[in-house]
């Protein structure tokens, strides 16, 4: 709430309907959060999706399952991390004002992302050419055509999710990188790298559930 | 009520008056509420109208908890109250009697597909004996569908690839509505038709003008030599035979199954159906996943008669004597013939329902 | 609440341009505006189209329901007309309605704050519902979707030969819309309140946004990543919705409804904040129990999203989750049943003028009553076995959402119309359309519960003769209900020409917007203002007579 | 609220948590828990318990939860409890379909 004595900070990043930078950095850190609940409950649906699925079809869920590269999936789980790693310590670096380290560290973020995204255009293309996409052109060898159909489309429907999630990301950090190097964000204002920040730790956090999910079913029967 | 302008439906069934009675109940309350709300607000509106320009109400600090509590304490227990009648009413309404027989529905857009125990078919239209409780087992060809008889108070959804079923016992000879109550294309509003409730004897003679032909359980256990599943499944022979290749149907419906995988389930009519069209979704546990599909290769309706001969080998629910369907098994295929409309076609003597 | 330091007398000083006129009237100002009330105004322009174009919808179904054949359209098309009535009225005329117009104008005001907390994301929000808007009429020139506003699979995904697909996209451009809008709520009412103004000073109103835009933010999302699966199904014939590729339409319909049954309190609640306001101002006295109206509105929010499988019940959803919904159903309906035991207690000992949006108010109260009435009637299992998708249900709602949201709205408009617009309109035709609207609203839809009960399904081109009666009556009240809704569209845009100058507080009502110029200029108060006093607090109104000269309307009233 | 600058080292040792929970996590797939506890089902449950525990780090310490206000952990734990309510009685519907 705002102070009633509060007197108008002049910097050039305050905008009109705040008083102070600090009830704009705790607007819009709350902005992203709420935002972040959205995406919560917009990736809920899928993940409601693919529990009931789960749940009618488990033996062929776990058939299809067999059929992704777990070496892969842990790689891509590694690097993201990794990414989220510096991630935060570009916001680190954004708080104690080293822009330079800032831009390095967000170039370092876009790098993994960008590894990540690699792996799964790598994963895809497999999958495409085993027909494993489905629709018309899906073809299963396997038992359980039917559930594997299906738990291809999630793993899509996620994945695909997930990555277009990334995509917007790296779009995001690349918009930071310039102010970053000129040495904009200071420990009075950092807010943009924080709010990316939380997005991509977001991200993360959500294929940290995706790759048991979609990788690791019933890998020991 | 007068006649010409009828407020509630005809109460046809064994269970109408019980959901009337429940409705009234609510009605009632609500009315009770209403009027109360409406004339307070009438005599406060009069009684407290401004009588001159700025004017201000009470401002006296009042207590509110104790006529918070009241009304919201009321209502709840009200509501609460009401809940566990609805729910009694509910199992009376969708528990169906073991007396019931069992006639087997088909929807498609746009049309009603029936199927009685005794091999008769109909569309669009459902002749029922007066006192008999029945029990539509149902299921849809295409999009979701919903069984509606007002007059019954029943209503139950139809999906494609389960089983739901709905039942009633109506207690009033006559012609009733049947409706689609899910909307489910362009002809929604026409498909339908009517419930002819008839005496014991007029039901008896109306089966007796259509062609007998084999019993659903009976074209159900031809259909099954046909496709040759014995040759797997075995079931025509002594019961106590072990197969080799896959498990015996015999007391199946209604057990519980063990499936590969560790989990168990109970062999309902959609796990039955389910494991002739998709038969390795769920694998009895000690068999190979290898029967073939048929999908594509049965209709729903025959698919019905498959269920229906698996539920007849016994189980949790009356089963018709083994003996029977074996010496049936044999007899030629009298589908066709035994068909009392075709798709579309509305039947003699009953008029479209929109004019 | 008041204002410390504010001169009262603001309106007098000449100087002071207001936001219509601030920034110039050329299109561009607006098109590119940032400031909050001029997006209410132009979301305002947009909702009344799709308003409109929702209520032709309506009419031409009520006139093929005159007789009982399908005589006028054919059957296909007017599967297409009430599909367009319903996603038209539902997503782009009352999800929007009160939240993105008053509500967007009111809530900064009435917190005392310059603006919303992201005016870039509250423009974008507009820009999006007009896409979303340009494409579902794109769908409807095409030829329409043909549906029904809840797109159940596997008719939508796989059966029907229309734009469902588009259809989606527009729905779901629309819901990130919504979402900007209550995302934006929530954190301007957590952050930028004006000092002195607790969350139990805060007016009702306030609350109701707040409780409508959690239920945005939480449920949105859900049925916007449902629909896009419709839509990827349709598309790539996927597995998800359709039990002949192995999916399952009941998983459907508990995603959408899961966002579905909320959105009938996003578009109920926000009515409800209105009618607080109403009956406070109206009778001039601080609504009774006021924390127990707040929180039934976060109750209300909140068992709200727990009780969506009572659209369920004969779907092939199991019995014993059935009657957890049931009886969180009626858990739900006391939080409601509060609100109008207390409005009705407000009016106790208070001073009721007879003014236009106190009629609308007291006519939300009794269909309001109605319509919960009849919904906890359909969450008693046994009967909803009988009245499911029937007229029965069509009733109900429309009781909750025309005889609720709309009435709500309509009020709400005509209490604050002077404020947003500077002109007083005539209160001869207002109260006129106040009663057209409830008669006209009565006669449409009571019938309907009869015909429900009688059995008549929901959606129905051709029906049997015996139901003729009711529907023409139904017909006839349609026709009433339109030109009540006419009368208002004509006489509130003859007033922004022509309509008397409106004062700064032409009702004498209490509330930070009324202490503000009428138009507010653009950061909303000349003065920041400091609040002390709780809300609808009548005790020092006497005593500041300066306020006489805004309530000359009221004098001449009670002359 | 003043700036809270949360020290490298801590980012370090929770990226080191997160990676050995990823490992962990692949480990427990392969080695069949529910035989060796008889407990049915308790690969997953241990696969998620650890996404679990990754997700609560990368939440209170890379997005800073822990040294934020009670607001935003409400708004963390409210879209969370939301997104529980979808899950389970969605699922509790297809759990209790053979009980009538």
């Amino acid at each position: 709430m705002r102070e009633a004595h509060a007197a108008h900070e002049a910097h050039a990043a305050l905008q009109h309907q705040f008083d102070t930078l600090e009830q704009q950095k705790e607007a819009s850190t709350l902005g992203m959060w709420v935002f972040l609940v959205t995406e919560i409950m917009f990736f809920g649906g899928l993940f409601c999706a693919y529990l009931i699925h789960r749940r009618q079809a488990y033996e062929g869920f776990a058939e299809a399952s067999f059929h992704l590269d777990v070496g892969l999936g842990a790689f891509n789980t590694a690097v993201l991390i990794g990414s989220s790693l510096t991630m935060a310590l570009a916001v680190w670096a954004a708080q104690v004002g080293r822009g330079k380290a800032c831009f390095g560290f967000l170039v370092g973020t876009i790098g993994l992302g960008t590894v990540f995204l690699g792996v799964k255009v790598v994963e895809y293309s497999h999958k495409f050419h085993e027909h494993h996409v489905p629709g018309e052109r899906f073809h299963w060898t396997g038992a359980h055509p039917e559930a594997a159909e299906v738990f291809y489309s999630l793993y899509f429907a996620m994945t695909g999710l997930h990555a277009l999630h990334m995509i917007a990301g790296i779009g995001v950090l690349a918009a930071l990188l310039l102010p970053a190097w000129r040495g904009r964000y200071s420990a009075a204002y950092h807010n943009p790298v924080e709010l990316t920040g939380l997005y991509w730790h977001f991200v993360d956090i959500v294929w940290i559930f995706l790759f048991p999910l979609l990788y690791l079913i019933g890998r020991h029967g | 009520m007068w006649p010409d302008f009828p407020l509630v439906p005809e109460a046809a069934s064994s269970v109408a008056r019980e959901v009337d009675l429940l409705t009234l109940g609510w009605l009632a309350i609500s009315a009770f509420f209403t009027t109360l709300i409406a004339v307070l607000i009438l005599v406060f509106f009069i009684h407290y109208r401004r009588r001159r320009a700025g004017e201000v109400g009470s401002t006296r600090e009042v207590r509110t908890l104790p006529l918070e509590l009241t009304w919201s304490l009321i209502p709840l227990f009200i509501a609460l109250g009401m809940f566990v009648w609805g729910v009694d009413v509910f199992f009376t309404v969708t528990e169906a009697p073991p007396d019931a027989v069992e006639y087997w529905v088909t929807g498609k857009q746009w049309m009603w597909k029936v199927q009685h125990p005794s091999g008769v078919r109909e569309i669009n239209a459902l002749h029922v004996p007066v006192g008999q409780a029945v029990k539509m087992t149902m299921t849809s060809e295409d999009v979701i569908h919903s069984f509606y008889v007002p007059a019954f108070r029943v209503k139950r959804d139809v999906l494609p690839g389960r089983y739901s079923s709905v039942w009633f016992r109506p207690t009033k000879t006559g012609r009733y509505h049947l409706f689609c109550a899910e909307y489910c294309g362009t002809e929604h509003s026409l498909m339908g038709g009517f419930v002819e409730v008839l005496s014991a004897e007029d039901y008896e003679r109306w089966l007796a003008t259509g062609t007998t032909g084999p019993t659903i359980q009976a074209s159900g256990a031809e259909l099954f030599q046909r496709l040759a599943c014995d040759t797997c499944h075995l079931p025509g022979t002594d019961p106590g035979a072990t197969p080799l290749r896959a498990p015996s149907l015999h007391g199946l419906f209604g057990a519980q199954v063990a499936l590969a995988g560790g989990r168990t389930i109970v062999a309902d009519e959609t796990y039955i159906r389910e494991s002739i069209v998709n038969p390795q979704a769920k694998v009895v546990a000690g068999w190979q996943p290898i029967m073939p599909t048929f999908r594509g290769q049965v209709t729903e309706e025959q698919l019905a008669a498959l269920v229906a001969y698996v539920k007849s080998l016994g189980g949790a629910t009356p089963a018709v004597a083994p003996g029977e369907t074996g010496a049936e098994a044999g007899e030629p295929p009298r589908a066709e013939e035994t068909r009392r409309g075709e798709p579309g076609e509305i039947l003699a003597g009953e008029e479209p329902v929109t004019q | 609440m008041t204002i410390a330091t504010a001169a009262p007398e603001t309106h007098a000083t000449p100087e002071v341009k207001s936001y219509l006129g601030s920034a110039g009237w050329d299109l561009k100002s607006w098109l590119l505006t940032r400031d909050h009330k001029r997006i209410a105004i132009l979301y305002v322009i947009s909702i009344t189209l799709f308003f409109f174009l929702g209520a032709l919808g309506a009419l031409l179904v009520r006139l093929e329901l005159l007789t009982p054949a399908g005589d006028m359209v054919q059957a296909d098309t007017y599967n297409r007309l009430f599909t367009l009535h319903g996603v038209i009225m539902v997503f782009f005329f009352l999800i929007p309605s009160i939240p993105a117009t008053l509500g967007n104008f009111l809530v900064p005001i009435m917190i005392g704050a310059k603006d919303l907390a992201f005016p870039r994301i509250n423009l974008a929000s507009w820009y999006l519902y007009n896409i979303a808007g340009v494409l579902v009429l794109w769908a409807i020139l095409m030829g329409g979707v043909d549906t029904g506003w809840t797109f159940y699979t596997p008719f939508s995904t796989t059966y029907s030969n229309s734009y469902v697909t588009l259809t989606i996209v527009a729905v779901f451009i629309n819901g990130f819309s919504s979402i900007f809008t209550g995302l934006n709520f929530i954190v301007t009412i957590h952050r930028m309140r004006a000092p002195g103004l607790t969350w139990f000073r805060l007016p009702l109103f306030i609350w109701a946004h707040y409780a409508t835009s959690l239920i945005i933010v939480l449920g949105t999302p859900v049925v916007a990543i449902t629909l896009a699966l419709v839509a990827v199904e349709r598309s790539l014939g996927i597995g998800i919705f359709d039990p002949a590729l192995g999916g399952d339409p009941v998983l459907f319909q508990h995603l959408f409804w899961f966002y579905s049954h909320p959105a009938v309190y996003i578009m109920i609640l926000p009515s409800m904040g209105v009618i607080s306001e109403l009956v406070a101002a109206f009778a001039r006295k601080r609504v009774f129990g006021y924390h127990f109206v707040a929180f039934a509105s976060i109750a209300i929010a909140v068992l709200g999203f727990l009780v969506w499988g009572h659209h369920m019940f004969v779907s092939g959803q199991s019995a014993y989750a059935g009657m957890v919904f049931s009886v969180l159903s009626m858990l739900v309906a006391i939080p409601s049943a509060v609100k109008v035991f207390n409005w009705t207690a407000t009016l106790y000992q208070g001073s009721i003028s007879r003014e236009t949006p106190m009629l609308y108010a007291l006519g939300f109260i009794g269909l309001f009553t109605i319509g919960g009435m009849t919904g906890v009637m359909l969450a008693t299992m046994g009967i909803d076995v009988h009245v499911h998708d029937t007229y029965f249900v069509v009733a109900h709602f429309h009781y909750i959402m025309v005889g609720g949201a709309i009435m709500g709205y309509l009020g709400g408009l005509h209490y604050w119309w002077p404020k947003m617009t500077g002109r007083l309109y005539p209160s001869f035709w207002a109260r006129i359309s106040a009663i057209l609207v409830f008669v006209g609203f009565n006669l449409t839809f009571f019938p309907q519960f009869v015909l429900g009960y009688l059995g008549m399904p929901r959606r129905y081109w051709a029906y049997p003769p015996e139901f003729q009666v009711l529907n023409v009556l139904s017909t006839a009240g349609a026709t009433i209900l339109g030109i009540g809704y006419l009368l208002p569209f004509t006489y509130l845009f003859w007033s922004l020409k022509y309509g008397q100058r409106a004062s700064d507080n032409p009702w004498g009502a209490t509330g930070l917007e009324w202490e503000t110029t009428s138009p507010p200029p653009t950061e909303n108060f000349l003065t920041p203002p400091v609040v002390t006093k709780d809300a609808y607090d009548y005790r020092d109104f006497d005593e500041t007579a300066e306020r006489r000269p805004h309530l000359a309307r009221e004098e001449e009233e009670y002359a | 609220m003043s700036l809270h600058v949360v020290p490298r080292k801590v980012y370090y040792w929770i990226f080191a948590a997160l990676m050995v929970g990823t490992a962990l996590t692949v480990g427990a797939a392969f080695v069949d828990l529910s035989a060796a506890t008889g407990i049915p089902g308790l690969n997953d449950v241990v696969m998620l318990g650890i996404a679990v525990a990754k997700a609560v780090l990368v939440v209170l310490f890379f997005m800073h939860v822990k040294y934020s206000g009670r607001l935003t952990a409400l708004t963390v734990l409210s879209g969370v409890l939301f997104l529980v309510i979808l899950l389970t009685i969605t699922l509790s519907d297809y759990l209790t379909r053979g009980w009538l």
